[in-house]
């Protein structure tokens, strides 16, 4: 059993909710994904829920987020609506980009989500930049950037450790280590499997975390964000986890040509929310009325959501041109 | 995602080379029976890029090279556009024939500097010591909300570099035989291929041949207006000029196969017949390949023109995701009548 | 190094502007005075790149900007050109407006990735949700054998992106009215110097003042020929001018001062005028802004025309080092006196 | 006294030639650049010339070697002709790359020096792309490349050393640590002084190295060689050393303005040819004839190398396009 005395009841069930919701979101974009009318790339996060949640229920509202391709996770973890996010799937106006920018670009300027990059490494330096506006205005926020093990191999990152370390900046360098760059193993890519050593040599505190496991994916993140407030540098944190399904769409069609099929059954058995739920059941903090309860609450805000987003508007044709330039 | 299904969709009903006995295959398959003849043919040669040994096989065109030629010679990157292009260049300077594939064109940006700082001033900068024989590809994305960052059609840009052959066959006979040419070339070669063509079949010799680079071609003759059509636009003027045939307005069009060099000779003397060119690109308009092609034209043959020279390409902003504004972002058949009715007015 | 001495020779024996009462001072300075004018008026606006606190001060433009603004506002860089113009991007996101200073525009092509996949279409791809008001600069190096890697002119390639502005003024005066405009732009400005013209004086106003983007100036009138003259070729074609004037022709100079967004009607109307049209960039010809000023002129214009288009640029070559060729590369006015000479034939 | 057994008289001897051959070649340059005549920017490597000799007299003449803007001794160590160079920098078609280069480009493949790049880092790849090639080939060379404490900031090292770690290629990585990137102090660009700890982090074996003493450099550099050389991989050696000169051009003007000058008054007083010779004298391999003679017979090579620069051939005019393409 997954368990921290440190952390209280009520983030316990927050932190199971927002997984749950995750989770869902998910699944539900996979069923209706087939018809169709999201027509826009997904890349689901399934079996890495437990880092945006545990990493972001520590930040606060004003706090920086930026992300990557794999996002849905982090929008919904930061607090990001979901009706404007499943709106931008639908290609809608409504949606949070104004249907300009599809799954791979989610932002929330009202909950810090300052967008995200679909240019592998390339959302890096952006939140570094994000974080030295903090510096310069001391403005006391802290920003995190996520990011996927292919993500360690674009000089971006060692770019952008340098200057977050050189400055001191309050930012948290957060590694999603799913194994896969799309169908490539990691050990095509890279010696060794530790992408956290590589940080480490540039001074910079960097751990790696079963990202599975909340209650660490926690603890790790609120030391690691505690010590960006007070200012006492960057943190760079390798989350171990595995991505359920396939790198973009639904399913996972090539599994028998790419994958370790043992490995991966053993990860498909670590289920961060399943986990997660028979904690908090021997923890007494859930029971199977309660579970209900939440999924009914959760699934009613996602179908409102996904109904919101089907019959929203779609951008004007006549306003093809607009946003390039802001005024 | 749908993408190949809405491209199969789209593949012409038409012959795109003379009928011949020659079997069809794929623009997809030529490249790959390319890279198999090749490889087989010159031991320097190697292949790499990000998913090249991949159940996908990059769209197919690196299918089973690992295979047959083993995992020093064909293999899967680092996500590293930047270094590996560099790497690619100084395996060039040491005997190798790097072919460097990238998915997109989008990731190309990230190697500007070895692609333009290095590749292509190596030869030059040391007074012809030491040549650059490099190819690198990659395929222009296209629909499906694949937004700014992945469907950009930006070889414009290296329309303007100084040592760097163009290349964007539009159709598998014209892949391999200019592949073959841009492998066998000593100088680095961008080599632009575009999703919605890969799928296309048109007769293709078993046996090597190699296309000269800068000779265009006539994919159709026609004495009231030229088009100028570029990768995958020449699917869409054909299907623009079959619509117009019906209405007595004949269409020639020129495929230039190679941008850098330009054949301009193919396009002025089809404009001493015509009077008037039509430029159709796949990528922006201000600053593109059609830019150069009007301004060179204008400057060769200006008294053969009866009318402006008039562009189709996609509006100047990044590409949207939302399904509405992508239809009107990408130019097609419409537009180009439409351009054809404009300029014969 | 004598470069510096190398271009004070070449600066003009004459005002590019009315004479008036305003004190004079160089490019350099005037850059120097608006960064101090407008820093001081805007908390949020930072400078930073490499050197912009050392001893040379960017030739001069940061002097005394630390010193004033403090080591958090004005810093000095790691050599990371991409990942810094990220972070400058990102800083934008978050409400600051930063200046990114680099030594030349060379260095930028490690950047493109940032610059053309980020900077250029966060706008854009967010719906205009957050914009990046990020000043980019770089000075055009030249001569002294600086070779293929240190002196390139590659505006052009941001010419052909979206979202992009691009200024490229010639004179102090321009220099800090527009630079004034870019930094309070909403949106990423590629603001590019030469080395050429630092060190020339024209009448600046103290007082701070706003030069449109898109508004071109008539450098000089005539009737005979139209000159669109970029950077430092301001300068060549104005002493062209001058020699040609004994001849009894008359050109008139246009600036653009910017390329994106063009003052197309600036240009039309001299045209309509002259009916010739010589385009002189600093830059390669091939794919550069003077085929899409061509392009679009041609477009827009034919029928004013009396003769093609001309450009006057350097060779599609990388510089090279040797002065000898060095000499043949840079074309200069003799080159724009030949280009006139032909075009009124 | 610096000294090592291991090295024999013969080559201590060769080494110390090479090292007086780089400093006086330039000093010459010094000496002569204020004419005027020689129109590229120059950066002098005095006080640097430890690091080029103790590494190449390891290699072989078939191994390769990438060079940066500061590569004059690079060049002169690997053995390249001192005419072309020196005809390089005097901008004839006589020099190593016609005129084309200038002293930034520097190449000579007749003893495996296949240029160098004045974009900062970015001969590194191409580096790495040369040991490449000797793993397809199984040709058995090794590959040098030369670079700056300022390259180590730049992304293009470390995808570099992933990449060369991956394919366990047969380079070595040599950093040259001056502490300056132009003016600025190594201080304002890294956290930290140490670049070999960054490289540590890839699984690559790196070392910190006295730059100035010789015998360390030779035998750090002999160890790595032969690693690579029997196929163990890649490593990174930095070497502490100190730029005597300015930047670029001659002499040290602003150094009051930029410098720590105390800490540059220690740098001075430790010349590595001094250091070499006073300890060859002690070994009784040197005496103050033996020197004189060294000395002439280089300043004889010198002289006549300037001297055949200086009557040699522009570049012919006509010529200008040339060598754009390789035929
Ligand atoms: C610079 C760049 N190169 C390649 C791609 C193509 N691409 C899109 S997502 C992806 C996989 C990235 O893997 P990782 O960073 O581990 O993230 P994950 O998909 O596993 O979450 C790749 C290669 C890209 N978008 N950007
Ligand atoms: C990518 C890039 N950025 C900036 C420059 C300008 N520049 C030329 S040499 C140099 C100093 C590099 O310092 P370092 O790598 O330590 O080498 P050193 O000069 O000390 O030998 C700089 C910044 C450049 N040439 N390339
Ligand atoms: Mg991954
Ligand atoms: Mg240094």
């Amino acid at each position: 059993m997954y368990t921290n005395k440190k952390i209280s009841p009520k983030i316990l069930l927050k932190l199971y909710t927002i997984i749950f919701k995750i989770r869902k979101v998910q699944l539900k974009i996979e069923e209706l994904y087939p018809k169709d009318e999201m027509k826009t790339p997904v890349h689901l996060c399934i079996g890495q829920e437990a880092v945006a949640a545990g990493v972001c229920i520590n930040l606060k509202k004003k706090d920086y987020v930026f992300s990557n391709h794999r996002g849905h996770g982090h929008y919904i973890a930061k607090g990001g609506n979901l009706k404007s996010m499943i709106s931008e799937l639908y290609c809608k106006e409504t949606g949070c980009s104004k249907g300009r920018g599809g799954s791979m670009h989610l932002i929330d300027t009202s909950v810090g989500l300052l967008g995200s990059s679909a240019i592998v490494g390339g959302g890096i330096p952006v939140a570094t930049g994000a974080a030295l506006s903090s510096y310069i205005k001391n403005d006391n926020k802290v920003t995190v950037v996520f990011f996927g093990d292919g993500a360690s191999e674009e000089g971006t990152l060692y770019e952008s450790l340098n200057f977050a370390k050189l400055k001191n900046l309050p930012i948290i360098f957060v590694c999603e280590n799913n194994l896969y760059s799309v169908y490539t193993y990691i050990a095509k890519r890279q010696y060794g499997k530790d992408i956290y050593l590589k940080a480490k040599g540039f001074g910079i505190p960097s751990f790696s975390v079963d990202g599975i496991n909340v209650f660490d994916v926690y603890s790790k993140a609120k030391e690691a964000i505690e010590r960006a407030r007070k200012k006492q540098g960057p943190t760079f944190l390798e989350f171990k986890v595995a991505r359920w399904r396939d790198h973009a769409g639904t399913g996972d069609h090539y599994k028998n040509e790419y994958r370790n099929i043992k490995e991966h059954e053993e990860h498909l058995k670590k289920c961060p929310l399943e986990k997660l739920q028979n904690s908090l059941i021997k923890l007494k903090l859930l029971n199977s009325n309660k579970i209900k309860e939440i999924s009914k609450k959760l699934d009613l805000e996602i179908e409102s959501a996904f109904a919101y987003a089907q019959k929203g508007p779609l951008p004007d044709k006549n306003e093809l041109t607009k946003h390039l330039f802001s005024e | 995602m749908p993408w190949k299904e809405f491209f199969i969709e789209r593949e012409p009903g038409f012959e795109l080379v003379e009928k011949t006995n020659v079997r069809k295959i794929t623009y997809a398959e030529a490249i790959n029976e390319t890279f198999h003849q090749m490889m087989a043919s010159d031991k320097s040669i190697y292949i790499m890029g990000q998913g090249v040994d991949d159940p996908l096989g990059m769209f197919g065109t690196t299918s089973g090279l690992q295979e047959k030629f083993g995992k020093k010679r064909v293999f899967d990157t680092p996500l590293s556009e930047n270094a590996l292009t560099g790497i690619a260049v100084g395996s060039a300077l040491s005997g190798m024939k790097p072919v460097y594939i990238h998915n997109r064109p989008d990731f190309l940006l990230l190697a500007m500097d070895q692609i333009v700082n290095h590749a292509s001033k190596w030869n030059f900068m040391f007074g012809g010591k030491r040549s650059v024989p490099l190819v690198i590809m990659a395929t222009i994305g296209r629909g499906w909300g694949s937004a700014a960052q992945h469907s950009q059609a930006i070889h414009s840009l290296f329309m303007h570099i100084p040592g760097l052959r163009l290349v964007m066959p539009s159709i598998a006979y014209d892949a391999k035989g200019l592949l073959i040419t841009s492998i066998l070339d000593n100088n680095p070669v961008i080599f632009i291929q575009h999703r919605g063509i890969l799928k296309h079949k048109s007769s293709v010799p078993e046996k090597m041949y190699s296309i000269p680079f800068g000779k265009g071609i006539i994919r159709r003759k026609g004495k009231d207006v030229t088009i100028v059509a570029i990768s995958y636009m020449v699917i869409e003027a054909i299907r623009a000029a079959e619509k117009l045939e019906k209405e007595k307005i004949n269409i020639e069009i020129i495929d230039p196969r190679t941008l850098k060099p330009l054949d301009e000779d193919i396009i002025l003397n089809s404009v001493k017949k015509t009077g008037r060119l039509i430029i159709c690109d796949v990528g922006w308009k201000t600053g593109g390949v059609g830019a150069e092609i009007a301004a060179v034209l204008m400057e060769k043959g200006m008294k053969y023109f009866k009318a402006p020279i008039k562009r189709v390409s996609s509006p100047d902003i990044p590409t949207p995701s939302s399904y509405i504004l992508e239809e009107k972002f990408y130019p097609g058949m419409e537009e180009i009548i439409a351009a054809v009715k404009e300029i014969i007015k």
